[in-house]
């Protein structure tokens, strides 16, 4: 009833966003082809597909197999580099005006170094993005965001390098999510995002070979919700003044909600788009109504209020 | 592109393999051209969430009251088992038309068009505009068997000449279309080819146009995600125009059509040595 | 065509089973209740729900919340102890002549010790799995699983009790699965059973409070099989000679052959009995009739066999 | 109990809020006992894999050609909705008759059915054994509206004395059921009551028959895993026979049919206190 305005600004540790509905990185590409069917300005930020030093070819293909109530992939990073997206995606994104959050990755500390140096004075770009779910190629491929200290190195490589927020994107597999996020703290992050990808793989019975060229994927969509929410209240509990970005299965507003009752400051919304490319925009909005109806005044209100007993 | 829930108008089994559905939508039929396809998303509360990508079998601009697409498919799983149950009044989810068209020719005039079974779907809309533009159409369809060749009847009033294979001998010839192909190709003189059907026959048909010295416009398929071009998984790997490296790209956006020369046919895109790509995404 | 027999009989490292279908322990309670729907003689074996040295009461409700394609579950393990399973349930079992793997929990490494001690002259069972996805009191309630000493110590004391073939059941729930394997191996675990539930958390947005009264819970169902398949995959390529009981969102025969086909000897039916309490005979059924249209005389034959290039 | 895929006669909307479908299974119609439920699965494809129980509203035994089991339910989620959309002919999996059904009293005579909203379902087909047994029945139904009492003039047929309360005062009594619970027990001289609906009011109405000395007999709710007793998930804290312990009990196998007395209603199952238990399983 009430015509009350609601509140939907998010503050991620020094910045703010006029509303806490990103794209997840790697599912958005650069907003371009969204555009055509929203406008970007409905999102509170755009987080663009990982970019590394030099292009990325990515792996072969097939890149997707469907599984139930989500899918796998194995795209391999595939990007243009850095370069690029200062050159081509940046300035068309600054034209939109929409805040942008900066994704990196790399396969070495100095690689995630230099793509951050890069960004150092890159216009509209609100925060950076370290997605260390990469192979480290000094220390037999583990990735960086199974490994506390491989994650502090890399985070505190990069915060060194740009005087921008520096989140870091955390992988669901590992035993202690919280103690990955502490150590990217202590390094230097202003925030978390999180989850990326679950782990995954499937196989065709009749060809036995694996659905992905990539053999092993990662799992993405509404069947890892549960598992996104967990990893947010977590991490949140542990530490509950600093900023999450959280994702995992966000369709709607009803799942995005559940993640900021979690603990999440923003949502971050991936698979998601592949079905319906304005989505970001519509969760936005039933988050307003959501919010509204219930009579809170603003998003921040609601933020890691789930009940919790004893 | 348009995002549109649209009505269902009709359903029809066209033969013993192939549905046909039309559907609803004035934006998207005007916008529509040859080669490109629509995202029909699923229904809600299914355990399949992604959209499925259909080529555009016809359009339909008669009568002022309503514009149909019509798109044309064999049930493979459940996606396929979904929309075959579409009836009348149902409404569908629709995103279109999505990706690169074919290439209407301006100089050459004799165009052969080349199907290999569900893929010579999108050559119908194809033939009809270039008939309409006034170029000569010829019609090479290939399929496992009789059954699966698409609207052979509209088949033959498409072509000026018209010719079938079949793996089994049951219509046409006993045999691959391309086995057809050169002939086909000196009779008809055909100055430019279309195609679109299995990996191995687009490969095929573009070699064989190449040492004709004709161009070939292949639509190609991958698994999409997005059908929008923000996924990455659904990627050809295609040369690049001075033939020195290879890279992928998006068959949503980029293609499906692309030119059949610049395909990559038998040739992963190689890791560059020292880059290590992470097991997801 | 060809009337062949299939051999679907299995070798779990000394003890052979008819057929490679078992229930997944928790989802069949004994095998009465599910004896009205089928035949138990038509599974390999009947895992029996985990049982512990004295009953324990379980959570409360609610327990249980479906999320997309799955389910989480927070039972708390109620059961009514072990001398109540030796003394009603398991004669039951002997009568109806199904082979018998009795599942294990604890919360101290005595507790464990207790139960396989009493399971040691116990007729009709083949085998004993041990459920480590138990917290573990003496160490601030951090699961066995979670930890490759603690697994080893559960299971070398276990194995220590009993003569019977000991399978360790691993949770996903860490970086590496592969290292509790190894662990549990060099423990002297026969086997490996794998996956438990997958960590999870479900919010209600109108009472924001979380659906489970246990907070956390474990994901189940076909939204983990691929997390599953991998997990299987994992562990046979590092011991290739290591039998595995696969598990995790098999619903039909054509899950199950993706998991032997990844390399599980044997397959585990979790959730898909609540939906149809006589799915395993089905699934059994199933392999065997995917196995001779296709030539293939026995289940073996295809074990491991998914291609993998280079 | 019976697994069984069977059709659908007949669907027909009862209310505005509530449905009513009949499924053929002479087989379950057969063995079925009034406060026992049937499981039935959604099918195939669907994101929600869980059987739904529903009690069984009714058996319908006329005729010989087919036997029919009743369910009626209101719309609350994604599992309704699918079975609200089941037309004549339509299949479905259906597991039953499932749990402990009412017991029918052999000493007493009056009997009281109490139902709250939708919890009046297995109501009828008790009132309906009663009567055949020759007992007295008597009905007090209540609901939050008029339109979400089940059946009114069903039960008005079922009762030698009926009574409705909604909370807001639309049709019977301003109020809640257990307002006119003590005055219905006097007026009926009632010796026994069966009570069904929201568990607040299964604990009210069992402390005011106990009050009157009269035995309560409570069909009870809660989520289900299974429907057959192999999960877990269903538990009730059920006090021994002797008062002394508390354990949990399946609502699915050991009820839905509780002896009101025995139902621990405000206490939770204290953990022993040295016992941690895992956070799934
Ligand atoms: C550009 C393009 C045009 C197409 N046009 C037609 C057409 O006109 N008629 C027709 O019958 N089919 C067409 N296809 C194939 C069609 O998309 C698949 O048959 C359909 O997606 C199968 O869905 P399903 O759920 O029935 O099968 P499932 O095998 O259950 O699908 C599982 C997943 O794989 C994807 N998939 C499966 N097969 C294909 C395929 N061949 N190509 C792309 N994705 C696939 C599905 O979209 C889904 O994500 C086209 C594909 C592409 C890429
Ligand atoms: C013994 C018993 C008898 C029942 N009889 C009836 C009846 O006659 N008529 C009727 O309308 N409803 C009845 N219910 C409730 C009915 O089962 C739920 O309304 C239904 O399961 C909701 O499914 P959904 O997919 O529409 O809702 P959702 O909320 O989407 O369901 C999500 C999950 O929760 C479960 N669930 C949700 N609500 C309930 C509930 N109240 N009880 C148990 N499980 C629930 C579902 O089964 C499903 O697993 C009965 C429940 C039980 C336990
Ligand atoms: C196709 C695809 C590509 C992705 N690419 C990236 C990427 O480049 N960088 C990254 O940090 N995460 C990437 N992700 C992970 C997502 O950002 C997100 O963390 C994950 O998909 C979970 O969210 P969702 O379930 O909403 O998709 C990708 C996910 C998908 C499905
Ligand atoms: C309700 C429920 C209860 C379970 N109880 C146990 C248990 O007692 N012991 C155990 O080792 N695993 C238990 N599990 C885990 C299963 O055995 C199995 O590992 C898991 O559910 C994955 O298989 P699924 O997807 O086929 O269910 C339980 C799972 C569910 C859903
Ligand atoms: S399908 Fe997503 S980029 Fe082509
Ligand atoms: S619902 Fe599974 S035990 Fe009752």
């Amino acid at each position: 009833m009430s015509e009350q305005k609601v509140d939907l600004s998010v503050d991620l540790g020094g910045f703010k966003l006029k509303n806490p509905v990103v794209t997840a990185s790697g599912c958005f590409a650069s907003g371009r082809e969204a555009a055509e069917f929203m406008d970007l300005k409905e999102l509170g930020a755009v987080v663009v597909k990982s970019m590394t030093i030099d292009p990325w070819p990515g792996k072969p293909t097939p890149r997707m197999a469907e599984t139930p109530s989500g899918m796998l992939n194995a795209i391999g990073l595939q990007n243009k580099g850095v370069d690029h997206f200062l050159a081509v995606d940046l300035p068309w994104l600054v034209s939109t005006k929409v805040p942008v959050i900066a994704s990196i990755a790399g396969n070495t500390v100095q690689e995630f170094m230099l793509v951050a140096e890069k960004l150092r004075r890159a216009p509209a770009v609100v925060a950076v993005e370290v997605n260390i779910s990469c192979p480290n190629l000094e220390d037999r491929n583990n990735m960086f965001a199974h490994d506390a200290k491989a994650t502090a190195s890399v985070i505190s490589a990069v915060t060194r390098m740009v005087d921008k927020p520096v989140f870091a994107k955390l992988s669901p597999n590992v035993t202690s999510i919280p103690s990955i996020a502490e150590a990217a703290l202590d390094a230097g992050a202003r925030g978390i995002s999180l989850i990326n990808t679950v782990m995954g793989m499937a196989i065709d019975i009749d060809t036995h070979q694996p659905k992905l060229a990539g053999v092993v994927g990662g799992l993405s969509g509404p069947a890892i919700k549960p598992i996104a929410v967990r990893a947010v209240f977590d991490v949140h509990r542990a530490f509950p003044h600093v900023p999450i970005i959280g994702m995992g299965g966000i369709m709607d507003a009803k799942d995005a909600i559940e993640f900021i009752l979690a603990g999440a400051t923003a949502v971050a919304v991936g698979t998601a788009n592949f079905i319906n490319p304005a989505v970001g925009g519509e969760i936005s909005r039933g988050i307003e109504s959501f919010l509204r109806t219930r009579g809170f005044r603003s998003v921040a209100a609601i933020r890691g209020q789930v009940k919790i007993e004893g | 592109m348009i995002q549109q829930t649209c009505e269902v108008l009709s359903y029809k089994k066209l033969s013993e393999e192939y549905h046909l559905i039309s559907i609803v939508s004035p934006e998207i039929a005007e916008a529509a051209k040859p080669g490109q396809f629509l995202g029909l998303r699923p229904p809600a509360g299914r355990s399949f969430i992604l959209r499925r990508p259909f080529s555009i079998y016809r359009v339909n601009r008669r009568g002022d009251w309503a514009t149909t697409i019509e798109v044309v498919f064999d049930i493979r799983g459940a996606g396929t088992a979904e929309l075959a149950s579409l009836r009348p009044h149902d409404t569908i989810d629709v995103i279109g038309p999505a990706g690169k068209p074919f290439a209407i020719p301006k100089k050459q005039h004799s165009c052969l068009l080349v199907g290999g079974g569900v893929g010579a779907v999108p050559l119908f809309f194809l033939g009809d505009e270039l008939r309409a533009s006034g170029k000569q159409v010829d019609v090479l369809w290939g399929a496992a068997t009789a059954s699966r060749l698409v609207s052979p009847i509209d088949a033959k009033r498409l072509g000026s000449m018209t010719a079938f294979a079949t793996d089994d001998g049951s219509e046409g010839h006993h045999g691959l279309v391309t086995e057809l192909l050169p002939d086909m190709i000196k009779r008809c003189g055909t100055e430019v080819i279309y195609a679109c059907g299995p990996h191995a026959m687009l490969a095929a048909v573009t070699r064989i146009g190449l040492q004709h010295g004709i161009p070939v416009q292949v639509a190609m398929e991958e698994l999409m995600g997005c059908g929008v071009g923000i996924c990455m998984t659904c990627v050809q790997p295609i040369w690049n125009k001075d033939g020195t490296s290879v890279t992928y790209q998006r068959t949503c956006v980029d293609g499906p059509v692309f030119n059949g020369a610049r395909v990559a046919w038998d040739a992963f895109v190689p890791n560059s040595p020292r880059v290590s790509v992470p097991e997801g995404n």
